[in-house]
């Protein structure tokens, strides 16, 4: 596949672009993180984008999708990002939905994927349960009792928990922390008894929860494929996920590079644009050099996944990797170059800085991917 | 008996008589710091019983000298008095930008009648001081400001706006720079002025940051009043003195990465955990701390050699020219190493089990450290012309 | 059967008949490479049969029309050309200069006269051209160069000094940027000329560099003559020139970063060993490689896109300006990971030990390439200037 | 101990600067190396070092020496690195000095020390048998035959070999590569049947030799110290030794980049002496930030050499991984600052990075001892 957006891929992300730099910018996100609103994203706006098909874009025509693929996605994530736009567009659209295309038998795809493309219903995944990713430390038990499993155990940073409708719960119905055998997926509604969601917010002014299952049963038709068989396609699902929260890194980076390349032109001291003093302008130049990089292996990776490459975990990991790299010092100089305004909350170069260390954290940051990243090589 | 160790003993019993309990207690929080003013904020209301009787004799600033309210102690002395009120775990009495900034500039550019008015009232904490430095539209280049003070015989008549003022708010009084010429080069024309902050023509409005509220503030003077007795040096020769203070400043926020912290290894080794040989488990995390723990001890070491030196030649070498830059860069380095060994629980904003966001809090607002009071662009431009010798653009 | 397949099948059976059988063999050395001229050096004799019969079709240059002695192939017609010659391991007949740099700026700005009389000789590969730009005092800043060129009614005479001339002692003529005007700005006054380099005027002395010998040269002109038919475009109006041949010149430098190389990785695990979990033992070296391998696969995709870019919007996008500049640093990051990795084994200068210091020289030499061609610091001001639009200094 | 030199080492570091710089110059450097000297440095140049007192610099008074400490060796070390000065003061005196001082007796000590810090003899430490340091890999196996051993075996990186007088071998009486145990160091003569030297010349122009033992007879009372209780004297030798070369690297770092900054306020390009463009200034102070760093922690373990720090390792590593960091940067500046000029051999630059990359390899590079400081320092 040639390394360059196809017509339609270039229209959907131009359309893409248009609607979210007017419904959903960075001063809509003020307004959420100001009026304390509970669910941190504007469910009319999560209508309108859902109407557009936006949560349908990488889920298959035969379960209600658009079947554009995760390069499709990819290209709404970016802008998404480049907008800092709150939705649930990442935690039921690009987590939920692969998760269960992923895990789910073909009736549970059927029950749930249409659901999440209509943008009925909102799908949220309860995996880490320490504060830093690692899928197969799972530790939380689902003990078979008769026909039905109980749950108990506390599930951190589940992104847009207080608006969810249900919940995917990884638990281990055999083995220990660290296998790979015996990790099992769980769907349960979020009006579950014996399950409470405790709110927070986080530096992103996004909501996230944890959850606490107290004895919570479960019944077997709630197993989201095999028993004790969910790592492999959990490990793939994540891959994805890395990918599109990538493209969303580095929609995010490019916007803020942007505005502080354009700042450069605007603001003077010691009688000069400061963009014309050289140690700004060299830095500013390797940056967009990085930026470049970083937007390659984005492309390349999205690409990976829709033609279904087996060394998809190598280029999750350095996509991952490299757009952790790329974003934390493209917000880091961001702020640098903007100087005393930038560290205002009045102006909105800093948001970027706050959003991209969680996007950055989500699913293993640069220290987890860069070390995956060695291991998928061989070293 | 000598008579330092006379003075020691008087100290002591005078400390033991005069220090209320309550002032023996570590400080727990900002509100513990106690920097006096017309209506001075107090978490204990000892505070002011503490700080009154401590500028009785002048132990509030106790190097200055007596004639104006100081302790007019000797260097051996003032050891005494901190190694005995260290002793009994006494609080700083006194704490403030008149203290640190503005008398030492009174004392060396100030005339007499200026010491005699000002220093007293900042020896007692009866006067809170803010410092006028930038504006928006000079930053690293403070020399290019506008804020205008017109000439009106007997006062001048201020104009224009300033920027990052800490405390504007809260202080009772500004020293400030100001445009009284405009015909010279940018560095001529500004003078360092005293006013009044209760006054119409002032107002100040709190900044908020990335990381919150902050104690910086917008100021505007609209028709504001100097006296003209409170020119600090010659009109149009403030610049001397604003450098003078620049200086100031840098050393001391120059000081944050040298705090006492608790080891960042230490956090990520529970956080993460170790491998079969004692490693921290990710091994590219380690590699990252091990950066920054190396670059702390060296640059503790720099610190030291550079006091060391300071103590066997009387004045700072070449070397102390980098530690606002070294400093701040390396508080930042830190900040993001929390960020990347507490993980989720550094991420949060809002919320007991976040403790408030205090670690992304922290985080965000190191990184005005390398903004603040000269940038490191700044401080770099500096270390290449001042001690490199090369040439300007 | 199609022309193209016609084609296909005449140049496959000429091949088959023309090329000598050792020129089908894969070259070992740098010697293997003709590059033509009056007295070739030649690893091979056969090296000039092939060249004369390649050159007798025009097919040395198969893309240059065919009254300048070249091809006058179409784009498919030197694909087949290219596919067939792969397909026996036939090499390249001629790599010169004056095909790469010259040709197309005499097609691009000589006159009927000059192509006529040049062209057809590149193609034969009868003159061996070199390239005068770089002086001792215009590296960086090359249109400052000084060289003088004294207009002596119908020839030039040629007085100054240029450096880094490749292969200068080995080649015939020049084509040289020169100094034909001091009144204007830099840029101007500078014209583009030939000249033969064997008259008593030329001295041409090879440079030693840190990594031993180079093709490089010191050349020196001392009332050197250039008939005036040979100077190319206007008299004053070089600049251009040189302009359009800088950017040919760093695309072929930019290579470097690319060429297939066995992984690092693989050596450092040969070289250092593994620990229990198969990770390299050395945890901070491990991190080292990592990045680079992460940084060369992250570049890898961008030339493919780029590529992939060209071809579907017909030129070439912002993302190409940072070929040059990543490409020579990642080739320096990989060739001080050779000595990390190798140790004692990379660090040798003489000796079969130390394969007579392969690895070392050639760690030295890429220290090179982010200096010729246009320096890293160049390359970043280009970006900053005409991709991000910043202002000049 | 104040982190400042005494009057006495202020004099020392002066005389050496003094002398190196008319003595053992780049310059003397470069006419070895083209005259192909074999031993690679001037014996005459040598003899005047070792009469000014400097081969016993850090050799206590009873063993003939000044008893000036580390702390002055480490500065005549600085000087030499300064000068790029070829001479046996590493592999004789700051090398096997110190290991004979941590392992041999007190009579080994005095037939030893007093002829090395005389200048009468030569020694030279043969530890290395892989590319990489690793003192505990040490495999060569030095087997009882009635009352005498048998060597057998290769030691790679031999400095000076092809001068010296005599040889210390570490070699194995017990235990397998990787043990603490069984490690035992033995002093043979250059003249020893079944040893033989293979030189080679490094890309500092220094020279180098392979050693290869074949069957080597060497009777008891060669060995160093106690059978098999030779790796804690050595790895307290090796941190000292770390020091020295630290020592060495800081003055071959900021000899290059003062010459650099020299050149950066005399060369022009684009009418303008090229320190004034703010992209090369910033990049000069940045690193002279770090040269002072680096002069800091150099200082701070030489004295904790003369304290006897119990924490020494820790020092060690500390001062030669930020050495080896900060050579590095200072000699691949030094080359892209001077630009084309650089590149030349004819030019002096050049031969500051062949030095620094084989003094930061020696006895463990940047990786080795980062590796380690973060292991002593418990994580």
């Amino acid at each position: 596949m040639a390394l360059v957006l196809n017509e339609e891929q270039v229209m959907l992300r131009d359309a893409a672009a248009g609607f979210l730099a007017e419904k959903a910018t960075i001063s809509h996100l003020r307004d959420l993180r100001d009026s304390g609103d509970e669910h941190g994203f504007d469910p009319e706006v999560w209508r309108e984008m859902t109407e557009m098909g936006w949560a349908g874009i990488a889920i298959p025509e035969a379960f209600g999708g658009l079947g554009y693929g995760y390069t499709g996605l990819g290209l709404v994530l970016e802008q998404a990002g480049r907008n800092l736009s709150a939705s649930p567009l990442q935690s039921s659209v690009l987590v939920a939905a692969t998760v269960i295309g992923e895990l789910g038998s073909a009736s549970q795809k059927e029950a749930l994927l249409p659901a999440i493309a209509a943008g009925e219903t909102l799908v949220s995944l309860a995996l880490q349960e320490a504060p830093h990713h690692a899928p197969l430390q799972c530790a939380m038990s689902a003990s078979k009792e008769g026909d039905h499993f109980i749950l108990s155990g506390t599930k951190l940073l589940v992104m847009d928990a207080p608006a969810a409708d249900a919940f995917i719960v990884l638990a281990r119905t055999a083995g220990a922390p660290g296998d790979d055998d015996g990790l099992s997926a769980f769907l349960l509604q979020a009006e579950t008894e014996g399950l409470s969601v405790a709110p927070g917010k986080m530096v992103d002014s996004r909501a996230y929860g944890t959850l606490t299952l107290t004895d919570v049963k479960v019944a077997e038709d709630q197993l989201l494929g095999d028993i004790g068989q969910a790592s492999k396609g959990l490990g793939h699902a994540l891959d994805i996920i890395n990918i599109g929260l990538a493209s969303e890194l580095l929609g995010l980076s490019a916007e803020a590079f942007e505005r502080t390349a354009e700042y450069l032109k605007e603001r003077k001291q010691f009688g000069r644009v400061i963009g014309s003093f050289q140690g700004l302008a060299h830095r500013a130049a390797e940056l967009f050099a990085e930026l470049e990089l970083a937007r390659s292996i984005v492309l390349q990776a999205l690409q990976k996944i829709d033609e279904g490459d087996p060394d998809l975990a190598l280029y999750a990991s350095a996509a991952k990797a490299k757009l952790c790299e790329v974003a934390q010092r493209a917000t880091n100089e961001a702020i640098q170059m903007h100087g005393g305004i930038g560290m205002t909350d009045e102006y909105e170069i800093g948001f970027f800085i706050k959003r991209a260390r969680v996007v950055q954290h989500l699913f293993g940051d640069y220290n987890y991917h860069l070390d995956r990243f060695a291991c998928q090589s061989g070293f | 008996m000598s008579n330092l160790e006379q003075f020691r003993q008087e100290v002591s019993a005078w400390l033991e008589q005069n220090c209320p309990e309550s002032m023996r207690m570590p400080m727990s929080s900002f509100e513990d710091i106690f920097p006096g003013g017309r209506n001075p904020e107090m978490s204990n209301p000892d505070q002011k019983v503490w700080c009154d009787r401590m500028a009785e004799r002048g132990w509030t600033v106790p190097h200055w000298p007596k004639e104006y309210g100081g302790g007019g102690l000797q260097k051996a002395e003032i050891n005494i008095l901190r190694e005995e009120m260290s002793r009994i775990g006494a609080r700083p009495a006194l704490t403030s930008f008149g203290i640190s900034m503005l008398g030492p500039a009174l004392l060396e550019f100030g005339n007499e009648e200026q010491k005699r008015e000002h220093l007293p009232r900042i020896v007692r904490g009866d006067v809170r001081w803010c410092q006028g430095y930038s504006e928006p539209n000079a930053g690293s280049d403070l020399a290019s400001l506008a804020t205008a003070a017109e000439d009106k015989g007997d006062h001048y008549l201020i104009n224009g706006q300033k920027i990052w003022t800490s405390y504007a708010d809260k202080c009772d009084w500004i020293f400030c720079l100001v445009r009284t010429d405009n015909s010279g080069s940018k560095h001529e024309g500004i003078s360092f002025m005293l006013f009044d902050m209760d006054q119409p023509g002032v107002t100040a409005r709190p900044i908020k940051l990335i990381s919150g509220s902050s104690p910086f503030c917008e100021t505007f003077f609209d028709n504001a009043v100097a006296d003209k007795r409170n020119l600090v040096g010659e009109a149009g020769k403030g610049w001397t003195i604003a450098k003078y203070l620049l200086t100031h400043e840098r050393e001391m926020i120059s000081g944050f990465g040298s705090a006492p912290k608790i080891a960042v290894a230490d956090m990520a080794l529970e956080s993460i955990g170790a491998d079969a040989s004692g490693r921290l488990a990710n091994s590219v995390l380690r590699q990252n701390i091990a950066q920054y723990q190396l670059d702390t001890m060296v640059f503790g070491a720099t610190m030291a050699r550079v006091g060391d030196e300071a103590k066997a030649a009387g004045g700072l070498g070449p070397a102390s020219s980098i530690f606002k830059y070294y400093g701040t860069e390396l508080n930042k380095r830190r900040n993001e190493l929390n960020l990347a060994v507490l993980g989720e629980s550094a991420l949060g904003w809002e919320g007991e089990a976040y403790s408030e966001g205090r670690v992304s809090r922290d985080w965000l607002r190191s990184k005005g450290n390398s903004i603040e009071g000269g940038t490191s662009e700044v401080q770099l431009n500096i270390i290449a012309k001042r001690v490199l010798g090369l040439p300007d653009a």
